[in-house]
């Protein structure tokens, strides 16, 4: 069976603000995604086309096994490996910028002055129709937690990424702080036009008869179904701080999941782990965000962003859905 | 066919800084990626497709049949990301690499055959026949088998076996002689013994529960084999034990070695370096079994390619 | 079928500090259990018993629904309704006391003056063997995440229960923090005696179709195995940076579990959310570790605290283990 | 059998403060929490046990068979708390609530009806005979019928039909009148009848797909029944409307009502506290479901007990 193709529904497209349109909300989750996607169906189809983190000199991984299952979810250790800013520019990027889709550069950083550099780097090259500001990889000696989790360095990156890359910047949050809406409005304040939100959750997970972690480092980041929960949450509390369109992320599986994220206020979601889980999830999101406009009556996705409502109630017939959204399990 | 290292030392920018030891590779063994010489194997498809039979076959072994034409046109060697419930929600949520035992490409159809060890393929072994499965595949790079070759060695352990049954029939085909060292913890696992039989291979079946797949035991067959000068290329998936001693042994013979390695996959295509080859260098990323392998060129320790 | 009753045991016996000793390291979570369990088998079996968290005086619980599930785990938003320490010490206390185990009291308080009372109040009361403080509820309109976030309060909340209870005192941790291990350290400065990490994670679960939560609250407290990988990170990082004993929990199903945590550095474990899956999931746990202990030739199950390993490391024949702990699925 | 009110105001502590709204019951209605008047129902115990069947009987509708002598010596309108699946560290974690359709106390079993709506009940319909099911049960307060009675009322729909098809075991042992009205949204799933035709009662199977569940059509059956002074109690469950319809009716004939109430639920015991009944106070917990119910006795709102 071949993959079926989506069509384009002008009822789904989104603006994520600073000039970033586009034709549905559906990107997949930087770290799980890549060209190689592109044998299995047309990446033309996505709302927009996020690569994996580079930072901007080369950087190898962590050592392996850097998988590993948790319940309903996985654990990573990758590490971000990066061969650098200028292979990205040449062999890789023209990967991406094939397809009918605007290409979201994701950019790490071992040090603040490395976002700042990366930033100057790629403004202006074609086909980089934003930035998304990585600040949030738990994987890292250096920089990713620990800038993530300070208000003040959030603000400073984001200054100086905005202040060099004449585009949209999203600020990709971490979930491993105390108060996401705090980092959120420090991200606004630094110039970010648009927040992403959730990366891992740092976990461990132990092989009881080796007594040894089981990934190739003491922790990994929680990423899938697991964390869903706590991302819409986090998504929630983000939409409530700041004013700036927000990418939901965290254990999106269906449309069913991405409409959570819409509800808690997110313009846009991305798919990661559920990218590995089955490789077409993101056709099968777009497709059930398109039942449910039709069947809400929608003119626009974008009408029931944040429409959420406290607390189901019990009844003692509880409101059957008239017309349930299509998803997977559960 | 010369290359990357994994274990080179600076040399190779991409490699560079890899430690074997992250393999518990034998150390006396060093792997070489085999360069594609403009040979493009199949490409990965997503397959959504039906399950024809999912049966045990042996004590806690099943074959899963799949009708597939992308599957049953795949290479030796190749595998399978193999989805093994149907929700995508709940657990498991990885798939589970698995390589192709059999193809039939006339029916369309591939097997593959796994041992139950954990969670996905319990679940794997709960599916029915007409229960739709979801696999990537097929992926990675395949066995080489040379032009002039015309005798091969094959020695696989345990479900390693099931990454070379498919050189078993490509050799039949192509008329080259099959020498075949098959090992399991007891004679009621010991797999392949059905595609042996069918290429008429000349094959040593051993197991634990007598001793006989002790390496002691194995070497002088092999190394006879390989002495011979009966084969020119050898493929070994499932032991160290015998990898290292494969390697020995092919080396002064010029037989060219090869490994099939497994790794934690996610998505199996190469683009999540969750697969890395257990190597990690201080300056770039390691090879990926999924893409760079999974099989792979063994040399002994100390050669330079 | 009856339940099996378990043995005791001498390897399995721990000292949580203080005075604290127990016959093993399993106990039940807070809020997970009441003496309503004891219908079901013998709760003399357990380390210890910790009822409900309570308040000083009578408080309510949230709206309904108050449960629900998320994958592999639940969304609780029960809000610890109380009838007071005054009913407690009268009505429930007597419940516990019943059996041969030591009843640590769970306490709670929308501010920092209610933690004093209660501890005055419950110093000497016979049958209290210790109190486990609770300053990590995330559901609390004032009180539980506040104090819990911040080192200051907590260490405060600590000194004045510590000051005014002649006993072993437990801080117990919240997850919904950037540095565990800075909480944990202030709590070991305001005296605590042990920790137990963690709660539950704020999360919100959200049915699209009738656009509200699926608890009558905004948010709730995710719990669970979902949770565990970040429970066992969490307490790793307790374990690092202070000498006290700690309780583990998160996410326990079975002695495989609770050896994660005893590996990662916890001297106990709780279950919380097990118990509602299988009742006797404790006297599972207290079981399979004696099979670890026996398997493992251990003298006392203390002798792997903390004996944990980096990374697995790839093998291609992975060391399969030779005694595999056994435990339900995963 | 008087008591504390659930939307009672400051004057009972434990439930001061709580809303009938949160209940969505229909405001016309008040619930009273039932006495137990010394009345020991038998307490829960856990139950592992074997699967003898699990059948579908219905569109979507499955009945679950275990052996159990605990549950088969419940009494009316207690229930069971059911883990849906065996693995305990997956998907779904909670079990799930379910009434007991009928018990056979000589054979030591007890059956459940359930309709497959989501996960837990879906995976409860893939058991398969002789597989392990846990079972915490028999749980909560069951129906009382009164010494005094010769007849009673039952009036259900849907699965809560299932909730009080024991009441009709026990009214026939005891030689009591049996008056039922049970609906559903399409004739194929009316459930109960079986039981109804085991005890030879009268009864008005009613459902959507002709209108005949509708209220207007079933008032004036279960008006002349209260009327006539044949029935002394009713039980009701599964509907708001019906719920509502029987308490206006009964009131006036001092006819005594009781319904089944459902609640999300994690313990079934009465320790989490997850199944208040949909209640808050600002100062005190509203009674558990669970433990305070699941039966409670019915009155028109206004009325003061
Ligand atoms: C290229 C390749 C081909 C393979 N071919 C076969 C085959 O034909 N037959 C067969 O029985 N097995 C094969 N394997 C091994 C098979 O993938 C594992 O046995 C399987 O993933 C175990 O899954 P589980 O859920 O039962 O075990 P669990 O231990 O519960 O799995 C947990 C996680 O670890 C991963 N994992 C565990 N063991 C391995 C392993 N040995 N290799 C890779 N990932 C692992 C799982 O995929 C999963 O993500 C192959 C592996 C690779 C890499
Ligand atoms: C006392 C009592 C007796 C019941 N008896 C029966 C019966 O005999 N037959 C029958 O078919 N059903 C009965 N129910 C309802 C049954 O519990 C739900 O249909 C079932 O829990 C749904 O589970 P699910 O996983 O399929 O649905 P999901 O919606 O996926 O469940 C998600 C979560 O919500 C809870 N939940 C969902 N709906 C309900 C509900 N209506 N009541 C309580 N919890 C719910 C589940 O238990 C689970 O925790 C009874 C409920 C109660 C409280
Ligand atoms: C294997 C893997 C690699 C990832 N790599 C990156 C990365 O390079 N950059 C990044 O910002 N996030 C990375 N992430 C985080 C994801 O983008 C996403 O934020 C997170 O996984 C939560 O979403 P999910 O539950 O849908 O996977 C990675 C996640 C996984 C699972
Ligand atoms: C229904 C429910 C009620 C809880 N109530 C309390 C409580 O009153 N006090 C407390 O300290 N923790 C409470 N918790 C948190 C648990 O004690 C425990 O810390 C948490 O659930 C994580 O463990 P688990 O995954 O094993 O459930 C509650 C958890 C649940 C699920
Ligand atoms: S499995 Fe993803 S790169 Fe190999
Ligand atoms: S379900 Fe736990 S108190 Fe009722």
């Amino acid at each position: 069976m071949a993959v079926q193709d989506t069509e384009t529904d002008s009822r789904l497209g989104v603006d994520l603000g600073a000039g970033l349109t586009l034709k549905n909300p559906v990107m997949p989750a930087s770290g799980c995604f890549g060209p190689e996607m592109g044998t299995l169906f047309d990446l033309g189809q996505l709302g927009a086309l996020v690569p994996k983190t580079i930072f901007y000199g080369e950087r190898a991984g962590n050592p392996a096994p850097r998988t590993a299952e948790s319940p309903a979810g996985m654990l990573n250790s990758i590490g971000i490996p990066s061969r650098g800013v200028e292979h990205f520019l040449t062999e890789l990027l023209p990967e991406y910028t094939k397809y009918d889709s605007p290409v979201i550069v994701s950019i790490g950083g071992l040090g603040i002055e490395e976002y700042d550099r990366l930033a100057e780097r790629l403004n202006g090259e074609p086909g980089v129709a934003g930035l998304e500001v990585n600040i949030s990889c738990p994987n890292l000696e250096a920089g990713g937690m620990e800038i993530g989790a300070s208000p003040a360095n959030v603000e400073r990156v984001l200054r100086g990424v905005s202040d060099r890359f004449d585009g949209p910047v999203i600020a990709k949050l971490t979930p491993n702080i105390t108060s996401i809406a705090d980092i959120a409005k420090a991200s606004e304040q630094g110039g970010a036009t648009a927040i992403s939100a959730i990366n891992t959750l740092s976990g461990m997970v132990i092989d009881v008869d080796n007594q040894r972690t089981v990934t190739g480092t003491m922790t990994g980041g929680v990423s899938g179904p697991a964390i869903r929960p706590i991302a819409v949450r986090m998504v929630w509390q983000v939409c409530s701080a700041v004013s700036l369109p927000v990418v939901g992320i965290g254990g999106i599986t269906s449309a069913k999941d991405a409409l959570e994220f819409i509800l808690a206020g997110a313009t846009a979601v991305a798919v990661g782990t559920a990218n590995f889980t089955r490789p077409t999830t993101m056709l099968d999101v777009i497709e059930g965000l398109k039942t449910y406009v039709e069947t809400h009556h929608l003119s626009s996705i974008d009408d029931v962003r944040g429409q959420l409502e406290e607390g189901m109630r019990v009844a003692i017939e509880p409101p059957r859905p008239a017309t349930p959204v299509s998803g997977r399990a559960g | 066919m010369t290359s990357e290292l994994l274990d080179a030392n600076g040399t190779i920018p991409v490699f560079a800084g890899t430690h074997v030891p992250q393999l518990r590779l034998p150390s006396s063994v060093r792997l070489e990626v085999m360069q594609t010489n403009g040979h493009h194997a199949p490409a990965a498809t997503f397959v959504e497709t039906e399950i024809i039979s999912n049966e045990e076959i042996a004590p806690e072994h099943y074959l899963m049949r799949v009708r597939s034409e992308a599957l049953a046109n795949g290479e030796p060697g190749q595998f399978g990301v193999i989805r093994p419930g149907s929700a995508t929600d709940i657990h498991p949520i990885l798939p589970r690499p698995m390589a192709v035992y059999q193809y039939d490409k006339a029916a369309c159809t591939a097997d593959f055959v796994y041992r139950v060890v954990g969670y996905g393929t319990a679940a794997m072994a709960q599916r029915r026949a007409g229960d739709i499965v979801e696999i990537v595949g097929p992926v990675g790079r395949p066995f080489p088998i040379s032009d002039t070759t015309n005798g091969i060695l094959i020695v696989g352990r345990g479900i390693g076996v099931c990454s070379l049954t498919t050189l078993i029939d490509e050799a039949n085909r192509r008329n080259i002689e099959i020498y075949a060292v098959f090992s399991a913890r007891n004679k009621d696992v010991v797999l392949g013994k059905d595609m042996i039989k069918k290429a008429r291979g000349n094959a040593l079946y051993v197991d634990d529960s007598d001793g006989s797949s002790d390496v002691e035991n194995v070497e002088p067959w092999i190394s006879e084999i390989i002495e011979s000068g009966r084969v020119q290329q050898a493929y070994v998936c499932g032991s160290n034990r015998l990898i290292e001693l494969v390697t020995r042994l092919a080396a002064p013979a010029d037989v060219e070695t090869y490994v099939s390695l497994e790794a934690h996959m996610a998505c199996g295509l190469g683009y999540c370096h969750s697969c890395a080859t257990g190597a990690f260098g201080e300056s770039a990323e390691s090879p990926l079994v999924c893409r760079d392998g999974p099989v792979f060129r063994c040399h002994p320790a100390g050669v330079t390619v």
